[in-house]
């Protein structure tokens, strides 16, 4: 029973993307796409930037923390960058961020980085689609931290009562339930 | 004993005045409790803490004068959050207000002497509220000549030029404006105020007080030039701004040496600033 | 005032009986990522009880549970607590006598009369506090510079003192005070000193104090409060505080630092420490910082304990010399060189006397 | 064969006196023993006082780097004792123009025996001074960075991520945002952080716990190709939090995309501000059935 039930509640789960396009090449693709009527997910929201090489990765951190399930980020294909290398200089950038929350604990699935240039309309549905999916897959944000541990955090004394083997959990502060 | 310092009153903003132009936004906002509630008494030169809800709270001098009891008036200049916040609200929003705090200007105690007020910028403002006090009807017979230095940047950013018609014509009152480079249309002085002190103002060495205040480089500067005149030291009064969080003396942001310049200031006379370390 | 002896397992008995009248607090050793560390923890069950840790000084004090690191300005949550007295009473078993000296001073800061702090009273005011001492001196303890006794403290009710070396009832010593009850259950947990037994404790007191004199040979000559005028021009402050990172990890683990700042989540106003070795402490929205450089910080941090507090609140010293601050510092800044610098100047600056 | 502290402690003794000899500064950078504490400190202190050669040492608990002193006074000719992981924050230092090389007097302690409880010391992959003017102690041969050594050494690799979730999620409740690992970093240096600005605001206020994962997040992000893997960060905290696994990870990934490790020479590009139209794309989504 518990099965269909979950998969229930993830079909009503519509996640919230935040979409970085940039805005030489895959704000257009979008636009493109729009234009000839191409079907594809509306869960994206979009936020024009001037080029991925302006996106600070302190941004896509506070994105995750402002509680976006999942973020796609695409701009120039490398050599086509309106900035010439703003691209490039982006590419290490995304790999060093994705490694770091992949590693911290958020799902690889929750992070997309792609090229998509102005002409490719059809290509951008297609990434929107694939990145819904991704990150269906993963169901919602729930932080980056694990809940289940936070029950125990006394805020008062900054003890986590609840890390202990033996301890089921200090003061219970309101603040964070 | 205050039990309930911490926790701001309800407050709603009434009136708001675009004091300035937009390179240097200063506002000035007119402001009452809410429900009605009379307004607390203060004595000029004292402050408020006022909280932008959800952002922040800060420190802000009293620029009306107390005998006005309908409406509370700070004037406030674009700097940082709470401040570029507060400029963002509008007439009917609700902010947080406690106060009085801080000491006041000694306006009792300077009864019968020559009043000379120099201010550079915002630093107006805290004057305004013991100019108003001087030259309100039933205190002016009380006090001898007032003469004013106000400074500004440019031309327009002048402060509450609603008020000067009646500063101009308040009995045995002069106004002196200056600002910092020559620009056309203006007939006024031009200049630091320091380097004009000694010849826009008739300096007295006895029996004239001097109220100074303006960014921390042009107190230390005007001072300067006034010790230089002759003045005495317990005869220059300045006001000071710091970091504040608490306003009671507690919090430990806004002390010089052992004293709080929320608590025992921020009013000083430049005497007790001289057996105060150089730390403001 | 009476005196009792108790062996381990009489102690474990007296707290179970604690354990059921209060909210009993008390230090626990912890293994927390590469430290062991002795921190106050809430015990939950009285099985924890056997674990409790005394002998070394804890990292943590009870300024954790009275002015919180983090705390919610709940003003109306307030009203029901004061109301609701079913709140039980707090017990922090174990205290310092360095820290009891520190909880007084918050007292007078928080609890003076014109600007009572509300929270800070709620948080005070149902806590007993049993001091605790043994013949091992804290590492860097100065407090004998600050006039603290070691072994009592008019805030403690009862005092409890562990001899380590001495075996069987004669570990532990517990000295009650006049005017104060432990529940009734305790009694049985308690051996009646025999005659001439009470003068035992003393010879041993007065033991541990010679051998801690030994210990520690840091002294501080100038009378407190430190003449401000003289630290500020005739004290070099950059040298001795030349190695500082400006963490502030030293004001966080001091018992006595008490600067608050307000923050707000959204609409609720909260208040958490603050620090004045924190660069921004003083930085004002135009950019202008009265305090720029690490050195003045220093200054403001140390002449706050040696001359401004002891200035406002009748001469009473704002450090009590626990010395946390000096072996939790990431480069082990030691707060007694600084001070014997303003010292040395105050003494040849004459107003040392 | 490894120095002994002790070995290190006389060399360096004798090395500072000869310095102090043939060589004007401003200031030395050293450790020392407290006066009091008889804890292990940085030693500042500048050419004109009196010295006591004798007081100088260097032992297991030399974590502090002292390189991270030489930003304090950049204008002033520094003589530091500079153990192999200060050299490389050193070298790093003059390939971003942010100090002088000839500002520097670089006592380099060839074949460090490592800090006492540093975990970075055992993954470490420089046992002999980068760059340096005088060397004390007898160099240790380089162990080669074998592949598989960056998978295995450092702590989390093999686990799953939901328990690296909850390793960081205690980890971090810890946390009281002192930033003391941010002040004990050698190549944190900006002048106004992240952490302090308030337009924008970074970190709201307050420390909830995610917040403080989210600071740890922002931090290690600074990391990649500046990260001299010295532990330093670890070691300054006061809580004890262990959080190198963040930036370990990033420099055995920044060797493993880009074979590339900060601070090896003064005229190295940083990682960030350079590229290369090869560099590869693992997980980014790339045509149809991707």
């Amino acid at each position: 029973m518990a099965g269909n039930e979950a998969t229930a509640e993830k079909e009503e789960f519509e996640p919230k993307i935040i979409a970085f396009l940039c805005n030489w090449c895959s704000y257009a693709a979008a636009d493109l796409a729009g234009s000839s009527r191409l079907q594809y997910p509306t869960n994206i929201r979009t936020v024009r930037i001037p080029c991925t090489g302006r996106l600070n990765p302190l941004i896509i951190i506070k994105t995750f923390k402002k509680g976006a399930d999942g973020i796609l980020v695409s701009g120039c294909h490398p050599g086509d960058c309106h900035y010439i290398d703003g691209n490039y200089y982006a590419r290490r950038r995304f790999i060093m961020l994705k490694e770091l929350l992949e590693y911290a604990g958020v799902e690889t699935e929750r992070l997309n980085f792609t090229w998509c240039s102005a002409a490719e309309g059809r290509r951008f549905a297609s990434v929107v689609r694939q990145v819904v999916d991704r990150v269906k897959s993963v169901g919602p944000w729930e932080g980056y931290l694990a809940a289940d541990l936070l029950e125990g955090y006394d805020i008062e004394t900054g003890n986590p009562g609840s890390t202990e083997p033996d301890d089921e959990g200090g003061v219970i502060d309101e603040q964070f339930l | 004993m205050k039990r309930d310092d911490y926790i701001p009153a309800e407050a709603e903003i009434i009136e708001i005045i675009q004091e300035t132009g937009s390179n240097l936004n200063i506002k000035t906002f007119h402001l009452k409790l809410t429900g009605d509630k009379p307004i607390f008494d203060f004595k000029p030169g004292q402050f408020l803490m006022l909280t932008v809800h959800g952002v922040g709270e800060a420190p802000f001098g009293l620029a009306s004068s107390p005998s006005n009891r309908d409406k509370i008036v700070i004037s406030v200049k674009e700097t940082g959050r709470v401040t570029a916040a507060l400029h963002e609200l509008t007439v009917g929003d609700k902010v947080g207000l406690r106060g009085p705090y801080g000491n006041s200007f000694p306006v009792e105690e300077h009864k019968s002497n020559e009043m000379i007020f120099i201010s550079g910028g915002i630093g107006l403002a805290p004057l305004r509220s013991a100019i108003d006090y001087v030259l309100d009807q039933d205190n002016r017979k009380d006090y001898g000549r007032v003469q004013m230095l106000q400074a500004f940047r440019s031309p327009e950013d002048m402060l509450y030029d609603y008020d000067q018609p009646r500063w101009e014509d308040a009995d045995n009152t002069e106004i002196k404006y200056t600002i910092d480079k020559p620009c056309e249309d203006w007939d006024h002085c031009v200049g630091f105020p320091h380097n004009l002190i000694k010849d826009e103002i008739e300096c007295l060495t006895e029996g004239a007080k001097y109220y100074v205040c303006g960014p921390p480089i042009m107190i230390k500067s005007v001072i300067n030039e006034l010790l230089e005149l002759g003045i005495k030291p317990k005869d220059i009064i300045t006001t000071l701004e710091m970091r504040m969080s608490c306003g009671l003396g507690k919090c430990g942001k806004c002390n010089i040496g052992h004293r709080y310049v929320c608590k025992d200031g921020p009013v000083f006379s430049y005497q007790e600033l001289l057996d105060m370390p150089d730390e403001f | 005032m009476r005196l009792k002896k108790l062996n381990s397992k009489d102690l474990i008995g007296l707290l179970e009986v604690l354990f059921a009248e209060y909210n009993l607090i008390a230090p626990f050793k912890v293994e927390q990522g590469r430290l062991n560390r002795v921190l106050y923890r809430f015990i939950r069950q009285d099985t924890e009880i056997p674990a409790i840790y005394l002998k070394e000084l804890p990292e943590t004090t009870p300024k954790n549970f009275i002015l919180p690191r983090d705390e919610r300005l709940d003003f109306n949550g307030l009203e029901q607590a004061d109301r609701s007295d079913e709140t039980r009473t707090r017990l922090f078993f174990g205290v310092r006598s360095c820290d009891l000296a520190a909880i007084e001073l918050f007292d007078d800061v928080f609890l003076d009369e014109d600007y009572l702090d509300p929270f800070y009273e709620s948080r005070r005011k149902s806590n007993i506090f049993i001091g605790y001492s043994n013949q091992i001196l804290p590492p860097n303890n100065f407090q004998k510079e600050l006039g603290i006794d070691y072994f009592d403290h008019q805030l403690a009710p009862a005092f409890l003192y562990e001899d380590l070396e001495a075996r069987g009832r004669d570990h532990y010593y517990l000295k009650i005070k006049a005017g104060f009850e432990f529940p009734g259950a305790v009694e049985n947990y308690l051996e009646e000193l025999k005659t001439g037994e009470n003068d035992q404790l003393e010879a041993l007191l007065s033991d541990w104090e010679a051998k801690f004199a030994q210990e520690s040979e840091f002294e501080i000559k100038s009378k407190l409060p430190f003449s401000e005028k003289i630290a500020f021009n005739q004290v070099d402050w950059q040298e001795p505080t030349a190695s500082c990172l400006g963490c502030g990890v030293c004001t966080y683990y001091c018992p006595t630092c008490f600067c608050f700042d307000f923050f707000w989540d959204r609409s609720t106003k909260n208040r958490a420490w603050d620090s004045c070795m924190f660069s921004v402490f003083t930085e004002h929205a135009s950019g202008h910082n009265p305090r720029e450089e690490q050195h003045q910080r220093w200054r403001q941090r140390l002449l706050h304990k040696f001359s401004y507090h002891p200035q406002n609140y009748g001469g009473k010293p704002g450090c009590v010399g626990c010395g946390r601050c000096i072996y939790k510092c990431p480069v082990n800044l030691d707060i007694r060189k600084v001070i014997k610098a303003v010292d040395n100047s105050l003494i040849e600056g004459g107003a040392g006397q | 064969m490894s120095n002994s502290y002790k070995e290190i402690t006389e060399d360096l003794q004798e090395m500072i006196k000869l310095i102090y000899e043939e060589e004007d500064f401003d200031q030395l950078l050293a450790y020392s023993r407290g006066m009091y504490s008889g804890l292990i400190e940085p030693l500042i202190i500048s050419r004109d006082s009196e010295i006591d050669f004798k007081r100088i040492e260097f032992t297991d608990k030399a974590y502090q780097m002292l390189s991270k002193y030489l930003l304090k006074n950049r204008e002033l000719k520094q003589a530091v004792v500079a153990k192999p992981c200060d050299t490389r924050a050193i070298a790093f230092y003059v390939s971003e123009n942010i100090i002088d090389r000839d500002n520097l007097i670089i006592i380099g302690i060839n074949g460090c025996p490592g800090i006492e409880g540093n975990t970075a010391c055992d993954e470490c992959d420089t046992k002999n001074p980068v760059i340096a003017d005088y060397y004390v102690g007898e160099p240790l041969p380089e162990e080669e960075f074998a592949k598989d050594k960056t998978d295995l050494k450092y702590l989390l690799s093999k686990d799953k991520q939901a328990t690296r979730k909850t390793h960081y999620t205690k980890e971090f409740m810890r946390c009281t945002q002192c930033y003391a690992c941010r002040d004990a970093c050698p190549v944190c240096y900006c002048d106004h952080c992240f952490v302090e600005s308030n337009q924008p605001v970074w970190l709201e206020e307050g420390s909830g716990p995610e917040e403080d994962m989210v600071f740890h997040l922002m931090r290690t992000m600074h990391m990649p190709g500046r990260c001299v893997n010295c532990g330093a960060c670890e070691m300054a905290c006061p809580e004890g939090i262990e959080m190198r696994s963040l930036t370990s990870h990033l420099y055995h990934q920044a060797r493993k995309y880009f074979d590339y490790r900060p601070g090896l020479s003064p005229d190295q590009r940083s990682l960030f501000s350079d590229y290369n139209e090869e560099d590869p794309e693992p997980g980014f989504l790339q045509q149809e059935g991707d």
